[in-house]
């Protein structure tokens, strides 16, 4: 964080109040924390009004934090929670950052709910393709997300197959699944 | 007497309005690179809107991922861009290497930088190839697999494949090279340089070839930066963006002794003492034209960068080091690291809980931010200019469909 | 192929031997019935396309009775200019417009029956006239000039060579076809600038049947032409094309 | 011939005029049908030779060359399908309308002084008609296959010949009027003797004019760089995307056929048709009129030249197809309407004054060979056109 101009973090604060709710400067990817619900204003300022400018959106990741067998579950330090990781880059200062979030497995801990996140289409169009091969395989809803289909998989395709609880359909249109 | 005729529903005058038509095109279509289906809304011969249909090639190799170690999952990197699966065995090793802070010999590491390059010639002559082969020209593909088939021989020689080498792995390479293996590369090279005249000849200075690409499907920097584009692409462009040179320590350390120049279309940025065609007067920076010349000056530049590179391996003594063993454990935490693959900046991001297999692998596509941005460089060109457009993004449906 | 004139100046005037067929004749029935039956068959046909094609063929057949006349300049300037032109453009319109719902014309029973009328009377017309040509009637000898482009070429441009001597006294020498070629021809381009007026896209305020019609179905967006896709494979296996 | 059948064979009249007629039409179909398996098999062995491989090698004996062959057997083995949806009749009529179209140009073309199928007088005009029909064929097939990847094609294509049809009149128009005539053999005998005699170097407009009717010649048959209709790269087959077998192979031999005939056409109108660069026959003292045994290897010689020259006009088109990408519908229409047409009506101009003014062209002492009629049109310093009335509008009564 430091080559990134000694007040960055702190004009981060200044500039969106309250969304930075946690920071990593030693790991070997330095990454913020952000609050899901303010993440797209996070964004914007950080691609739009930040003296570094992120024009560029690498790559949307979401990491399914569940254990599936219950021993092992037992022994895991987390609560298991839906991890967002957005690469962002920046073409000018060719210099990266790492946001992460932390979002609930299912919305209101409903199975089959999906957990929603602001969509970042607005500040990126890039981000259009992304967001939706993360609904397509993760599940995740991002609100304001101008054509949320699946990408990769089939349109009508249930289930999210990145998820650690995904359960291969049998028949999929007469094929066997397995 | 007007009016009534307004109203009378039984004369219908039949107004010459054309209609639009919905067009597929592809995914079984010869100009899509693989298995890509392209919806277009066309109004006669002018496309209003593209929409490409992706996904027929998915295999979920980030599910696969977590079921397998490290080094198994070699193999899955090789099939994501078939052309340059060099270049993503070190993507993903170097991502592994990043995370467990392991540091490969020197020698090593020039042997990495040798292979990884050949690939990218061998790689941006098959996008030259079947880029000739989208305006209609068949005989520049087959003098591109011509040579192409030279550097397979080689690389058959050094690990045994012709396409998917799993030769780079954590922690190094499988094998060193063999003997006279290097006299072999450095003829390939000698007889090379004036083939590369003959493409320029071929295609680069041919009139039909200018008409049909310069000034089509232009791209600003600025698109290019906001869709996430990379590579020949993004450069094409004048972004002068290269990962050789900007990305992470660990990557650009292998080409730190190496003196080369990032192929930029901007202001003169050639590699030096070559012979290059001039740029058409009606070549404008973006446009496919300048896209494809931005990969031939690669293909040039990757050669200096190879004949260094037999320099310096040559230099090294000792042994080659193992590779790590197949269940080495890797620290808790995640990794992110680009590398300048042909197609564009490969990412691979590695969130490991400690064991040997990866909790969660992510593969961050180059062609797949390329392709997105198609559908606005082909709002408003014609049919014949799509595969034109779509062929110049050089993007690879395994890579993209992963 | 070059014996055919001689062919036509054997039989007409040889005994005609029983078993001989009269080759000149048969051609003569062929491309009759070939030009009559299609022209019959283009207003009897109710695909649109399929009326253009056999007009083509009754054209053609009409360029083959020029051939067969000698009169090759004129087959092959009917060949060109209406089979190789005009019709291209009648086909070319055709198909542009024959969607779904204007290949088929359907012509009430009414329109059958006075169109039947006054064709009938049309032909009734010409017959009579046609009869009542003296020379026609009786197959004398043909006056046939050596078939070149010059005399037409001549008589186009203004010196009539049909005359008998180069000669005559001015007093009857008849002026060339200069002048009612050039006014047809400006006649048939006022036909087109009306035509193309007549067509062109008309504005209007109210909107139409045509515009209601189509406002009905409006042409599915892109997005949403895959999602009609997919319904419509509902059941099908992937095999099948399940995946749009 | 039918005379000898006639006499010595004592067939009835009508059978042996019937015989002969077969014969002609079967010799006409024969040089089609045998110039196409030839340049089949030449396309793929050039297409090898500039690729740098080998093309066919092993199908019958040395060199591939029964690959034709094969392939022929391949299509007849190939089911015929249609598409359903499609409209049967004009579905499977189409491949004939364009053969039929291409074959029936051959009936006018002379391949020596005497060996042609039915001399025209309107020669050149009849050719230039019949090519223009191929385009029906082209477009029913795009229609009738009902699928819009081969309606585009048939849209392309049609607008593509019909377009390319004016300039290549106007070339065509350049060596009908230095010859006087539009029978092709007046034509090509008008160039005998030496290579100077050919029109294509008779002035500098008409050596111009050469090369439009090249460029329109290879556009109007749909090759490369103009072949828009097949653009395998954008609409998959283009017409004959639906059609597989014999149908296709019909559409293969029209295409063939109708560039034999196109470069046939330039070589008669432009580089002296049957008489070669050197004049054999007539240094020798033989003449090609007579009709005795000496004539008819004249005449051989010459039906050589042509072919020759035809078949070098099919190779040029075959190594164009496979150096020079495609060239896109715009740029087709605009080549046309910008370049060549008014490019062919310039050097049309620039011809006929050059005619009038050097009527015995630019070194007066040269030999001109005396033409077979020059129908009068010789503007002499007399009158602007004087009228030979010696031959002209007599009246010929019909005799047996």
């Amino acid at each position: 964080m430091t080559m990134r101009g000694p007040g960055f973090l702190d004009q981060l604060d200044a500039a969106v109040p309250g969304a930075v709710v946690g920071r990593n400067l030693e790991a070997i990817d330095p990454w913020i924390d952000v609050a899901p619900e303010r993440i797209a204003d996070v964004c914007a300022w950080l691609a739009k009004s930040s003296p570094v400018r992120f024009d560029s959106l690498q790559c949307i990741t979401a990491i399914d934090w569940f254990e599936i067998d219950p021993k092992k579950a037992a022994k895991v330090a987390w609560q298991p929670h839906t991890e967002m990781v957005y690469h962002l880059w920046s073409t000018a200062a060719r210099v990266s950052l790492v946001l992460k979030t932390k979002l609930p497995r299912w919305k209101s801990d409903v199975p089959g709910e999906l957990p929603e996140i602001p969509s970042v289409c607005g500040v990126w169009r890039g981000a259009n393709w992304h967001e939706r091969e993360v609904y397509d395989l993760s599940g995740i809803w991002f609100t304001g997300h101008p054509d949320l289909r699946r990408i990769l998989c089939p349109e009508d395709w249930e289930g999210y197959p990145l998820r650690k609880d995904y359960e291969m359909p049998l028949d999929y249109h007469g094929i066997r699944g397995r | 007497m007007a009016q009534m005729l307004d109203d009378d529903p039984r004369i219908i005058e039949f107004d010459v309005r054309t209609d639009e038509m919905l067009v597929n095109m592809g995914p079984q279509h010869p100009s899509t690179h693989g298995v890509l289906r392209l919806v277009l809304r066309t109004d006669g011969e002018v496309v209003s809107e593209v929409e490409p249909h992706i996904g027929y090639l998915h295999r979920c190799a980030e599910k696969i991922g977590e079921n397998l170690t490290h080094r198994q999952w070699i193999p899955y990197t090789d099939r994501m861009d078939y052309l340059a699966a060099m270049n993503m065995n070190l993507g993903w090793a170097l991502a592994v290497e990043k995370l467990m802070k392991y540091q490969v010999s020197e020698k090593a590491r020039h042997l990495r930088v040798l292979i990884v390059e050949l690939n990218r010639i061998a790689s941006h002559l098959v996008g030259m190839g079947a880029y000739g082969l989208d305006l209609g020209t068949f005989s520049p593909f087959l003098y591109a697999f011509r040579e192409r088939e030279k550097i397979l021989d080689l690389f058959e020689e050094a690990c045994g494949a012709r396409l998917t080498y799993s030769y780079i792995t954590v922690g190094g390479l499988t094998a060193d090279l063999p003997s006279g293996w290097l006299v072999k590369c450095e003829a390939f090279l000698e007889q090379f340089e004036p083939i590369i005249q003959e493409y320029h000849a071929l295609l680069t200075t041919n009139a039909i070839f200018v008409k049909r690409t310069a000034n089509i499907g232009v791209m600003s920097p600025e698109l290019a930066i906001e869709y996430g584009c990379s590579g020949p692409v993004l450069r094409g462009s004048g972004v002068d963006q290269d990962m050789r040179r900007d990305g992470e320590a660990i990557y650009t350390a292998m080409y730190d002794s190496y003196a080369f120049e990032v192929a930029v279309m901007k202001d003169g940025h050639y590699p030096r003492d070559h012979v290059y065609p001039a740029v058409p007067a009606d070549a404008v920076l973006g446009d496919c034209w300048h896209r494809f010349f931005v990969r031939m000056l690669e293909v040039v530049q990757s050669m200096d960068l190879v004949r260094q590179a037999i320099d310096r391996y040559s230099a090294c003594k000792g042994p080659l080091g193992e590779p790590l063993k197949l269940t080495e454990k890797m620290p808790a935490g995640d990794a992110y690291l680009e590398t300048e693959c042909p197609k564009g900046q490969m990412g691979f991001y590695l969130v490991s809980d400690g064991s040997a297999i990866p909790w969660r692998v992510r593969a961050r596509s180059s062609s797949f931010s390329n392709l997105a941005v198609a559908h606005e460089l082909c709002r408003g060109c014609l049919i014949a200019d799509v595969p034109a457009i779509v062929g110049s993004l050089d993007i690879v449906m395994g890579e993209i469909d992963r | 192929m070059s014996a055919l004139p001689m062919i036509a100046g054997a039989l007409i005037a040889a005994p005609l031997p029983v078993a001989a067929i009269n080759w000149h004749s048969l051609f003569f029935l062929l491309f009759a019935s070939v030009s009559c039956g299609f022209a019959v068959a283009v207003v009897a046909a109710d695909n649109v396309v399929r009326m253009a094609f056999y007009l083509v063929l009754s054209l053609g057949a009409t360029a083959g009775l020029f051939f067969l006349a000698g009169a090759e300049f004129l087959g092959a300037m009917q060949l060109m200019i209406y089979v190789g032109g005009t019709l291209v453009l009648l086909v070319f319109g055709v198909m542009l417009t024959a969607q779904a719902p204007l290949v088929a014309i359907k012509g009430s029973g009414r329109d059958r029956v006075l169109a039947g009328i006054v064709g009938v009377a049309l032909l009734a017309l010409l017959l009579q006239a046609a009869f009542s040509v003296k020379p026609w009637r009786a197959p004398a000898a043909g006056v046939v000039a050596e078939p070149a482009a010059t005399p037409i070429g001549m008589s186009l441009v203004g010196v009539r060579v049909d005359e008998p001597a180069v000669g005559a006294p001015a007093a009857n020498k008849r002026p060339g076809y200069m002048l009612p070629f050039e006014i047809v021809s400006i006649h048939l381009l006022v036909v087109l600038v009306g035509a193309a007026y007549l067509a062109r896209a008309k504005r209007r305020k109210v909107p139409r049947a045509i515009e209601v019609a189509a406002s009905v179905e409006p042409p599915a967006s892109v997005a949403e032409h895959a999602s009609i896709g997919r319904e419509r494979h509902r059941s099908g296996s992937v095999l099948a094309g399940g995946r749009p | 011939m039918a005379e000898f059948l006639i006499n010595t064979v004592r067939l009835p009249a009508w059978l042996a005029w019937s015989v002969t007629a077969g014969v002609a039409a079967a010799l006409i179909l024969n040089v089609i049908a045998g110039g196409a398996l030839v340049f089949i098999w030449a396309e793929r062995k050039i297409a090898g030779r500039i690729q740098d491989r080998l093309g066919p090698t092993r199908t019958g004996g040395k060199f591939g060359w029964l690959q034709s062959l094969a392939d022929g057997l391949k299509l007849l083995a190939k089911e015929d399908l249609m598409p359903d949806g499609a409209d049967g009749m004009l579905f499977r009529l189409a491949p004939y309308v364009s053969f039929c179209a291409s074959f029936c140009a051959f009936i006018a073309l002379p391949f020596a002084f005497d060996f042609i199928g039915q001399r025209m007088n309107v020669g050149v005009f009849f050719v230039i008609a019949v090519l223009g029909i191929e385009v029906f064929g082209v477009i029913l097939a795009g229609y009738a296959s009902a699928s819009k990847w081969s309606l585009f094609g048939a849209m392309r294509e049609a607008a593509q010949v019909v377009s390319y049809e004016v300039p290549l009149g106007m070339c065509v128009v350049v060596p009908v009027m230095l010859a006087g005539s539009m029978d092709l053999v007046t034509i090509a005998e008008k160039q005998a003797g030496w290579l100077t005699n050919w029109y294509l170097f008779h002035d500098p407009f008409t050596f111009v004019i050469f090369w439009v009717y090249v460029t329109c010649a290879v556009a109007s048959v749909n090759r490369a760089p103009f072949d828009l209709a097949e653009a395998e790269s954008e609409l998959v087959a283009g017409f004959h995307t639906e059609y597989s077998g014999l149908r296709w192979s019909y559409f293969f031999m029209a295409e063939y056929g109708s560039m034999f005939l196109v470069s046939a056409l330039a070589a008669l109108l432009f580089l002296g048709g049957w008489n070669g660069p050197v004049p054999v026959a007539s240094l020798l003292g033989l003449s090609e009129g007579t009709g005795d045994t000496a004539s008819y290897f004249v005449r051989l010689l010459g039906m050589a030249n042509l072919l020759g020259k035809a078949s070098l006009g099919v190779l040029i088109m075959m190594w164009i197809r496979w150096t020079l990408p495609r060239l896109r519908i715009d740029q087709v229409m605009m080549t046309c309407l910008k370049y060549c047409t008014p490019l062919a009506a310039a050097m049309f101009l620039g011809a006929m004054l050059w005619q009038i003014a050097l009527p015995g062209g630019l070194v007066p002492g040269l030999r001109r060979p005396a033409g077979e009629i020059r129908e009068g049109w010789l503007p002499g310093p007399g009158g602007a056109f004087k009228v030979r009335s010696a031959d002209v509008g007599k009246v010929v009564q019909v005799s047996p």
